[in-house]
């Protein structure tokens, strides 16, 4: 059994508005400590066999789209 | 008969009531002593003990949820027998007939417990059970309602009114968006009454040919049960229960919340249309609350029927269940059909082509006794009829007499001021935060939406409208109707205000109101005050709908609302479906034009009790205002006389906020101002313009015709003034009484909103 | 006799706009059929015996993962070369909402450069919330063959309904490309055919973009619905304007009088 | 500065439908070693102060409901 964890997020350039509005959510509790937020999708992939390398297939064909999201990940 | 490692035999022979009591509360059954005694005795004439699958299947059956043993006897004397002749069919969903050959089926039903406590899981799963009742009658869905009611005041234990909130809009959105049926209608009502029990009351409309109608009875013997859908798991065990019983607190420990899955639901829906369709379907129902063990009993019932069900062919989402959590499982997304020995292989073909599954697993057979298998072993062997019948409850029931007080308020110095607080209040602004997250143009047929006006500054409107059939002008009217607040201050009169917003708002777009589905929400049906509130609010809807001739063709009821001291008023939603003969004629509340004439349809009224108006001055109690269904008929049908002959440019009914709300909002939409002058109304310029009176429309008339249009509405029309300029200005006679500009109306209206 | 232009509309769980894209299609006088993946990827059904493709809008696989991506990723894995040789030939594909989200994640669309690369993504709307309202349009038709109905600075009224539609291009050399190529057939713009923010703009898409045609004319993707306007008495405003006309099938209309004159 | 991930799943005795259509999706794409698939939420947020207890305030007050996920915090 392989477990990964897959990470996907968008990329810096891109402009994050689902973690804009948990910014803007968060001030509004009363938090003004908090200074960014980015957000982003995990992925618990289990494996009868494989490796960190199947995982970085999937980023590429399904998980990740390389114009706007970055991909780790972690096995 | 029961396997040791599978089902156990539950020893109640003998047991005295504390026994009872304590065997019911262990299985989670939810049964009272008198119901664990009935049992008891069932099982001494047939000389065993039963097993636990038999006991948790009475348990379900048996609940007030599917059971309606509290409200059936009410019910009947006072629902079921209106109009009759006018329900096609009634089943999952009731159906009403549209033209020659097309019948719409839709019904409302509540989602309130589980939406308490999860908001998200609650909403969504409300939205795939109300399309699943829909598609049971072999109907395809074709617009989503939901009528919203949430707290307004944090209560310790519960979630914050503003997470059940957006867990709910949420939910409805992503379920009813990604199962491409657009959500068209609804409300959302704020106050504390709904402080912790939130309301969540979803509807579901449906278009059908009248010889694709399915009904849900099997008949004969030898017809094959196929379950078809999602799996079956432990999500979702006891679910009924826990909606028959108080709330305790808001983060109870339970195992019962689902999250729904729209994505299996929508290819459901195009199989089992399809199957049906091409004439390989009996019979059909859903699996909602009690999940097979509901479904498969008054299925089978229904038809006079017994039959068989082999447990361990159930397709299942984890290994290890037990016999009675396949049974009682109420996992979302899946259907029964019963289908004929010569069609299941063409209908598991279809199933398998929208890769759903799907597997026979069962028959009908004479005798009126079910049979459950699981391996080789029995595990329950009931009649359909003990299994699926209650002992119906005439609970004890108590009508406080209320002394009518009604307050006279200051004279407003500005009421330019009080129409923009009006309309800036959570319950008349504007629902687009909300709304404009719900897809309501899908499926490319909605004529009219929940906005209408000059894109980009829409204003609300009264009912949608669909299209029924792509090749017909036929449309579908769908509204809903309920007041709380009146409710809450006489139950009767709230019930009858329900039937006539519900009207109201269906004459407003052109529809001749067809029928009715009522969604009941009140408090523990135990108390007698409540079962007192319960049957006025029954009362009213009957003498209303009654001699307006419309009959109820479906419906809910939810008790239970209740969690600590705090409960909900007793009151229904009602969802209201109406037949727009050419779609092309219907119309909307925004102005059309400048230099047209506005009629008012009805007089103001003294009856204040539970208006906005008095809500914003925190005065309680008076009068509520009356509904008089003669009148409503006379005025209505009238109006409708006046829209279908092409009469008028826009209508608008009043409500929340009275004439001077209904007037600014016909300016939302369309930036045309409007002079009034009110002196022939009488009354106080606060009541004339605020009041909140039944059965009353505004009307712009189209230019030319004021002559035609008030022969056809006759005394009921009352000339007010002149549609054009950039402001609302209202005089009595030479006095200035109101002056508000478009710009400022839409501003509040909005308030924030872009 | 007419020759029968026939229609393929792609279908798999999750998408939603079929139905009206049929009915559409079948207003604009072709033949439709709505054809599940599962089909060509087994081979039941062929690609090259339909003259036009259409990707309808919805919620393919749920959009769980990405708007689009999973169908996009099924068929990349299975027909890829079909698909290609289908746009080759110069015949119709169109894609609406979740339709417009596949192709970009195909790389059919924009396609400035070679072979098909992803050049963009519809991000997720820069309101953060599922938009549902009507949006004004403009349109430039290059030579976008589905275009041909309308004329050049026309506005047009067109319902949209999603939440990833923010039209983000891979760099500004895509963005140039598609740009000075005409290829951003329809701009978002307000009642008064300016280019302004939201809620004109309805996702805060790249230079307003609302659809992309490729070079070769006939790809087109959009995030609107034409096809749920084939009747003008489906426009929001219909109520207030007397005259009109069914604005949705000039584009299917256009699609199959190519078929017809050069085929 | 403080750099927290906080990441929000279902519990598992919710269905995770998310997790199942990308799961489906995989073994179409011809891999048949996919076991299982769970998804979840992520949140990169970065405080100007405060510790790993500011972030399990945060699961309570927004980002998690305590009856469906769970949510772990790494500091
Ligand atoms: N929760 C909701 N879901 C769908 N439609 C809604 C919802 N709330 C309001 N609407 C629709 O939005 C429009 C405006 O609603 P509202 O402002 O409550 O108007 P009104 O008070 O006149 O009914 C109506 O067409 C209504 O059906
Ligand atoms: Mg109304």
């Amino acid at each position: 059994m392989v477990e990964l964890r897959i990470t996907v997020t968008l990329k810096r350039t891109v402009e994050d508005s689902e973690g804009g509005s948990v910014l803007k959510a968060l001030k509004l509790l009363g938090y003004d400590n908090v200074k960014d937020v980015r957000t982003g999708k995990v992925y618990f992939i289990t494996l009868t066999k494989g490796s960190k390398k199947t995982g970085e297939e999937f980023c590429e064909k399904l998980l990740a789209n390389p114009v706007i999201n970055e991909c780790v990940v972690d096995g | 008969m029961a396997d040791k490692d599978h089902s156990v035999v539950v020893e109640i022979s003998g047991k005295g009531p504390e026994e009872l009591l304590r065997i019911s509360r262990e299985m989670q059954l939810g049964l009272s002593v008198e119901e664990m005694r009935r049992a008891a005795s069932f099982f001494e004439m047939e000389h065993r003990d039963p097993t636990d699958v038999e006991m948790q299947a009475i348990a379900q059956a048996w609940s007030e949820h599917c059971s309606y043993k509290s409200s059936k006897l009410h019910l009947k004397k006072y629902i079921f027998g209106i109009a009759r002749s006018k329900a096609l069919a009634e089943g999952d969903a009731g159906l009403v007939s549209l033209d020659d050959d097309l019948a719409v089926a839709f019904k409302i039903e509540s989602h309130n417990h589980p939406s308490a406590i999860e908001p998200y899981g609650g909403a969504a799963t409300g939205v795939g059970g109300i399309l699943r009742d829909i598609l049971s009658m072999g109907a395809q869905p074709v617009a989503v309602t939901d009528s919203l009611y949430f707290g307004t005041k944090k209560i310790k234990g519960f979630p914050s009114p503003k997470f059940i909130e957006n867990g709910v809009i949420s939910g409805i959105r992503d379920y009813g968006n990604r199962v491409g049926i657009p959500t068209v209608s609804g409300g959302i009502c704020y106050s504390e009454f709904f402080s912790p029990n939130v309301l969540v009351n979803v509807g579901c409309v449906g278009i059908v040919k009248k010889n694709e109608i399915r009904s849900s009875a099997v008949s004969e013997p030898g017809i094959k049960l196929i379950i078809a859908g999602g799996k079956t798991g432990r999500d979702g065990i006891h679910g009924v229960n826990m909606a028959s019983a108080v709330m305790e607190s808001g983060n109870e420990n339970i195992t019962t919340v689902q999250l729904g899955s729209p994505i299996v639901k929508e290819p459901l829906i195009h199989a089992v249309l399809e199957a049906n369709r091409k004439g390989l379907v009996y019979a059909l129902k859903d699996l909602g609350g009690g999940g097979l063990s509901s479904v498969v009993g008054e299925m089978l019932n229904a038809g006079g029927m017994g039959g068989k069900v082999y447990l361990d062919r159930v397709p299942l989402k984890e290994v290890n269940m037990l016999p009675w959590e396949i049974w009682v499982s109420e996992s979302q997304e899946r259907m029964l059909l019963a289908v004929r020995n010569s069609e299941v292989n063409k209908v598991l073909e279809i199933m398998e082509e929208w890769d759903i599954p799907a597997a026979v697993i069962g028959e009908s057979e004479p005798g009126g006794r079910l049979r459950i298998y699981f391996g080789n072993r029995k595990v329950l062997d009931l009649p359909t009829e003990f299994m699926t019948t209650p002992e119906l409850y005439d609970r004890r029931s108590s009508i406080k007499e209320k002394k009518v007080v009604q307050w006279l308020p200051k004279y407003p110095a500005d009421f330019g001021k009080v129409l923009l607080s009006l309309l800036s209040d959570p319950n008349v602004r504007t629902k687009e935060f909300a709304v404009r997250q719900y897809d309501h143009t899908v499926r490319g047929s909605t004529v009219i939406g929940p906005f209408s006006g000059i894109v980009g500054r829409e204003g609300p409107t009264d009912s949608s409208v669909l299209k029924a059939d792509w090749d017909k002008e036929v449309g579908v009217a769908i509204t809903s109707g309920s007041n709380p607040f009146y409710s809450a201050i006489d139950p009767y009169l709230g019930g009858r205000a329900a039937v006539d917003e519900t009207v109201r708002n269906l004459i407003s777009v052109g529809a001749e109101p067809l029928g009715f589905s009522d969604c009941l929400n009140a408090g523990n049906p135990e108390k007698p005050e409540i079962m007192g509130e319960f049957i006025e609010m029954l009362r009213g809807l009957h003498d209303s709908a009654s001699i307006l001739d419309i009959p109820f063709v479906s419906g809910n009821v939810s008790f239970y609302n209740e969690a600590g001291k705090r409960r909900i008023p007793t009151f229904p939603t009602i969802l209201g479906v109406g037949r727009v003969k050419d779609i092309r004629n219907s119309v909307t509340p925004d102005f059309k034009e400048p230099g047209s004439s506005i009629y008012l349809i009805g007089v103001p009224t003294t009856d204040l009790g539970g208006s906005l108006y008095f809500r914003r001055l925190k005065l309680p109690g008076g009068r509520i205002p009356y509904s008089d269904p003669r009148i409503l008929k006379r005025r209505g049908w009238n109006l409708l006389k006046s829209i279908d002959s092409g009469l008028v440019n826009s209508v608008h009914d009043i409500s929340d906020g009275g004439i001077a709300v209904a007037l600014s909002e016909m300016t939302l939409g369309s930036n045309v101002g409007a002079s009034l002058d009110i002196s022939s109304l009488g009354l106080r310029t606060d009541f004339a313009l605020f009041s909140e009176p039944q059965s009353c429309w505004l009307v712009d008339v189209k230019p030319g015709l004021d002559g035609k249009f008030s022969d056809v509405m006759g005394e009921d029309s009352i000339f007010l003034g002149k549609t054009g300029g950039s402001e609302i200005i209202i005089t009595r006679g030479e006095e200035n009484v109101l002056k508000a500009s478009n710009a400022s109306i839409i501003r509040r209206w909005k308030r924030g909103y872009t | 006799m007419k020759r029968d232009v026939r229609v393929a509309i792609l279908t798999m769980e999750g998408t939603n706009n079929e139905e009206e894209a049929y009915q559409s299609f079948r207003h604009s006088d072709s033949s439709p059929e709505i054809v599940h993946l599962k089909k060509f990827e087994n081979r039941t059904r062929r690609l090259d015996s339909y003259d036009v493709l259409f990707f309808p809008g919805g919620f393919s696989a749920g959009d769980y993962v990405r708007a689009g991506a999973v169908m996009a990723a099924r068929i990349r894995a299975k027909i890829k070369r079909d698909l290609e040789n289908f746009v080759e030939d110069g015949r119709p594909v169109m894609g609406s909402c979740n339709g417009f989200q596949v192709l970009v994640e195909l790389g059919l669309i924009p396609d400035t450069g070679k072979s098909y690369a992803v050049e963009a993504a519809l991000a997720p709307n820069a309101s953060n919330r599922f938009e549902a309202r009507t949006v004004y349009l403009n349109v430039r038709r290059g030579n976008c063959l589905f275009l041909d109905g309308f004329s050049d600075g026309e506005i047009i009224k067109l319902p949209i309904a999603h939440s990833e539609g923010r039209f983000v291009p891979r760099d500004s050399d895509v963005l140039r490309r598609i740009v000075k190529e005409g290829l951003n057939v329809l701009t978002y713009v307000s009642g008064s055919g300016k280019e302004e923010g939201y809620p004109w703009n309805p996702n805060g898409s790249e230079h307003n973009i609302a659809g992309i045609c490729n070079r070769r004319g006939n790809v087109l993707g959009v995030m609107p619905h034409p096809e749920r306007i084939f009747s003008r008495f489906t426009e929001t405003d219909w109520t207030r304007e007397r005259r009109g006309y069914d604005i949705g099938n000039r584009f299917f209309e256009s699609a199959v009088r190519f078929i017809r004159e050069k085929y």
